[in-house]
């Protein structure tokens, strides 16, 4: 049995793998198959201030090896997820990570301001949701906007902060570095690749939304790509996502520079999907005689 | 909700028309739980995601369960192609089924295409209580008449073109029965305008009336929100409630059809 | 049989599927297979005032429903392709779209002088390459960069110019309009995104360029994405690309925006591809009772 | 180069050890015009790129090729989860073999591992002329020596560790062979550092040698310009070239060894 555990920004995880935001709810409906103390930590669902009903239906559209989703952060508002999610969560013994996504820069602060009073583990900051109108992705295609928000949240939060990156950007690694410059504990990327399917038959897009976010298999070279260059680019830790389907997936992300892995769409392939991964990695690792997860973080020998 | 998955095997398959095929699949641990208007989440080979089935016979004894799918795209193309003695990766059973009254003395079932199968678990259970209006669009895609019939259910059947049964729209027999004698409970699956038609007559003549509704899925289990249905609250407020968890059955009352 | 016949820029084509810069050479190999006159066209690999040798092997590797790339250019330069290849191509009644790909806008625009000559169909400018260092998708990353270099050419060539769009971009909207405004006749795109693999056994990257160019079914609703993203922003027509398996895939490209459409990846797997994919529209185009190809261009309804 | 693509029965399947897998498949018009040295691209099911194999055997009489293949990846895998009587989609054949040359008197062949089958073609050509040195890592590695025997070249066998034949590198019966008559030529076929060492012992001592090389492949047939090789030109000038076209098989002189 191969240490699994590792640490992200002052956090200790029993081991690498989380639910990815958006996938997993609370995490409830997935304790009817296993127990959330198995899982490294969970990304709960972006929440806003208020609840919001997300946009129309159909929000899920299949494409080769991966899907689109518009879901538009539906949730039930900040109030209700601390008092009627947060304290269940919070018993369950893993990491929990408060996923936020407020439209402007004040909402996400006085999000973050409120979770400061919970117990809460980590904040991850969503300023890369690519299916809302505002706020959002806008937040995350620029620098400048970038850095800005970082800075508010920063301010409003004693608790690590973690900044989610949109991958839908001429050059990741610059604004990773803002993010790290504006006091960012932590990155997790990708985020989802706007995307958009047509239904060929009635020559409307699938999603009501029109386009929506690709995730799945198919995004993980991208994936690999785009924590590989952020790894080169700053100093603080990342949590690596997009695509990780199997063990090796997790392991690779590592190699190119994640010390977590976060798992979205292979949980609706397989809902036992984060559970696998942790014992296909754990297999992996005792086979090839490596002592502990840590260590792979980040080496991939480029050439 | 108590669910499992994994791969069951597959001891049956029948083709009962164009594209249209019938499983049989050994899964005692979930026919055990099973109710009607429940559904299973079926993985085809190759696919990123599951595709959501109504369950349409739950046999107890054999540990099996019934399943109608019509061909539609790539994954029920690849589930199409499965021979008996497959084993079929299901997460199920999932959703909310249809409100079981014991005591009721009358109940119509309703179905339309490919939403007229999930009724045959209802008529095994209501037996001569129900009367089960299956619609279709012509004689070919007609399907499991006798197995209704079978179940002691009156049966009426009508078809758009006149090819079968009557000429007419589900609606018509149903006003036609419902002036007979009042139902204690209506019970619907199949297209939005044929559910939305049945719900607004169950209003006014004040029946009680669930509806199953269909919407593309992600989880199956109500952690994704994928799948959003809207409902009217009380208080006038419009709900995103979620079709594979909330559902698929709802109070018909409670949807909002213009929504 | 439906009318497949489709015009791009003044430029006839008997139908619009047209095998992608890079992935057919000059033809020749092909020829055992299929007739070239079988094609609407045929885009030729990039090429470079000098022979260039491309960058080291391993320059190929598979991911889930696509594949990377790191050819990097590989081509016998500007005179070669004239004297050698040019004149065979020239016979085989198809349109010839020469694909440039300059390290300098000067050098652009010397090939371009060069091809003003020959009796090539259309010039497409690549300014999207993700494997080479000099050029390349440094032109396409920023409105100004496309413009300029567009300006240029524009200026060397009377014969219609289709510009090649990096999908490698925050707003590829923009930068269709800038070139646009350069005065391109066409645009084509997606041209790959940058991806990374590793080998976990050797923590070494798969293709000795560490990063490469995903291309393939995987990345089809991101081209589905960026043509229709890009027909709205622009009036001047689009060659759609990225991911085309099947005639229905075509199909959906060109109701997205398009009005011809590369294949590329879908090369490897079928050889036949463009020829079947050909054969695959028509079938659809008969049992939906669609007389003409044409007429599927830009006729998606949005929500 | 003349190819062809299409869906070729797989009429025989063997096991020849761990992760080893020996096809014979109905192809006679592949087999028509194959040579050795050649090689076939296959697609695994479910994958976007084929996968190169070299020919093992030509049976023009009865149509069938031979291929050897070891699984090491995902399409390897799936390759051998075939069975006799399913179809495999081929282009082939590929390339560029081994100068065959009638008039030689002697003739060694080289294979290291699973470089060893192409060796086989050829040994079926040169009978009694061929000396056949193959390398592998331990005898449960050992494969094909009955195979060779049975078309009458000499055949000598290394393991690195000594569990089978001599405990030696293909060198080293190589220089001895050489040592007691120079052949008209060596073909090889193998690792990367085993072909460098027999390049440099061919041009030592001045024979002619032909080595075969592997590269990563995309469209496998000269197109799209993936497989790319260094060699060293007359004018001492690097050149790309393609191991799907100009090779697989090269001059053992021309290629840019430290390339
Ligand atoms: C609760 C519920 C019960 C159902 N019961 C039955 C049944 O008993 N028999 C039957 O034939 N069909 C049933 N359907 C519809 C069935 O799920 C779809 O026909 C099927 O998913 C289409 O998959 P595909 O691979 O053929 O199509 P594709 O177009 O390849 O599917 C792509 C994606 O879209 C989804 N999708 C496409 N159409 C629908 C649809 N109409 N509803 C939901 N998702 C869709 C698929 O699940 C998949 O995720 C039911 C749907 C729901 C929601
Ligand atoms: C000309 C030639 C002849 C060959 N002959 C044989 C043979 O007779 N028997 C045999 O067992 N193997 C042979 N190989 C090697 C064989 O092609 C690879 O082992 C195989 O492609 C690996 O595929 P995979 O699906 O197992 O691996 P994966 O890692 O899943 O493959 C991913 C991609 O990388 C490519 N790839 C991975 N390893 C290699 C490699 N070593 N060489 C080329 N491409 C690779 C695959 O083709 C595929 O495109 C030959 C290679 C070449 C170039
Ligand atoms: C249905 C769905 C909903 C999502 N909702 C959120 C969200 O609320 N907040 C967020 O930061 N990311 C959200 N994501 C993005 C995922 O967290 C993840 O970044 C992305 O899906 C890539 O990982 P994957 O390829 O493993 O799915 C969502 C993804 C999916 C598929
Ligand atoms: C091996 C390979 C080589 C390529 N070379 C070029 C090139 O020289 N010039 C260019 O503009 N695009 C080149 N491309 C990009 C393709 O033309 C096309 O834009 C891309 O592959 C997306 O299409 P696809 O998904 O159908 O492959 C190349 C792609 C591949 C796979
Ligand atoms: S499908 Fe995930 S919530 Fe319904
Ligand atoms: S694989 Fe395409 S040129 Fe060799």
């Amino acid at each position: 049995m191969a240490d699994l555990s590792v640490n992200v920004a002052g956090v200790s995880f029993k081991n690498p793998i989380i639910p990815a935001s958006g996938v997993f709810g609370y995490g409830h409906e997935y304790e009817e198959l296993f127990p959330l103390s198995e899982l490294g930590g969970i990304a709960t669902k972006g929440t806003t201030i208020t609840k919001r009903n997300g946009n129309d239906a159909p929000r899920i559209a299949e494409t080769t090896g991966g899907m689109l989703n518009s879901v538009g952060l539906q949730n039930p508002g900040i109030d209700a997820f601390i008092k009627k999610e947060l304290p269940y969560l919070m018993q369950k013994d893993t990491v929990i990570l408060a996923n936020i996504a407020g439209s402007t820069v004040k909402e996400c602060v006085t999000i973050a301001q409120q979770l400061e009073q919970t117990d809460v583990h980590m904040i991850e900051l969503n300023i890369s949701c690519p299916n809302v109108k505002q706020g959002g992705m806008a937040f995350g295609a620029s620098c400048a906007g970038a850095e800005s928000i970082t800075r508010a949240v920063r301010k409003a939060t004693t608790k690590p902060l973690v900044v989610k990156l949109s991958p839908n950007v001429t050059n990741i690694a610059e604004i990773a570095k803002a993010t790290e410059t504006a006091g960012a504990d932590a990155l997790s990327l990708i985020n989802t690749l706007l995307g958009m399917r047509i239904d060929i038959r009635s020559r409307r897009p699938i999603l009501k939304n029109n386009m929506g976010g690709m995730s799945g298999a198919a995004i993980f070279p991208i994936a690999v790509r785009m924590v590989w260059q952020c790894a080169n680019a700053v100093r603080i830790p990342i949590i690596g996502m997009g695509g990780v389907t199997t063990g090796k997936d997790a392991i690779e992300l590592m190699m190119a520079g994640a010390s977590a892995v976060q798992v979205g769409a292979a949980i609706f392939t397989d809902p036992y999907a984060p559970i696998r991964i942790i014992r296909e990695m754990n297999q992996w690792l005792d086979e090839n005689h490596i002592a502990t997860a840590r260590e792979l973080t980040g080496s991939v020998k480029p050439w | 909700m108590k669910y499992t998955q994994g791969e069951y095997r597959l001891i049956r398959k029948d083709n009962l028309g164009q594209d249209l095929y019938r499983f049989v699949l050994e899964c005692p641990e979930i026919t055990a739980v099973a109710a009607p208007g429940q559904f299973v989440h079926i993985l085809p080979k190759g696919s990123t995601l599951r595709r959501p089935i109504s369950i349409c016979q739950i046999d107890r004894q054999a540990g099996t369960l019934t399943l109608v799918f019509a061909v539609r795209g790539e994954g029920t193309a690849v589930l199409a192609d499965l021979r008996a003695g497959d084993y079929v990766d299901m997460l199920a059973p999932l959703g909310h089924g249809f409100t079981i009254q014991p005591d009721a003395n009358r109940v119509i079932l309703m179905g339309g295409g490919i939403g007229v199968p999930p009724m045959l678990a209802l008529a095994e259970i209501y037996g001569e209580r129900a009367t089960v209006i299956s619609g279709f669009r012509s004689m070919p895609a007609v399907m499991l008449q006798e197995e209704f019939a079978k179940t002691g259910a009156k049966t009426i059947l009508c078809t758009d073109d006149g090819t079968a049964g009557l000429h007419a729209m589900v609606t018509e027999p149903l006003l036609e029965e419902i002036r007979q004698e009042k139902p204690d409970m209506i019970c619907a699956c199949g297209p939005t305008p044929m559910l939305r038609a049945i719900a607004k007559i169950a209003e006014e003549q004040g029946i009680f009336c669930e509806v199953s509704m269909e919407e593309r899925m992600g989880c199956g289990i109500g952690a994704c929100l994928v799948c959003a249905c809207k409902m009217k609250l009380a208080n006038g407020e419009i709900h995103a409630a979620h079709v594979c968890k909330d559902g698929p059955v709802f109070n018909a009352k409670e949807v909002a059809w213009n929504g």
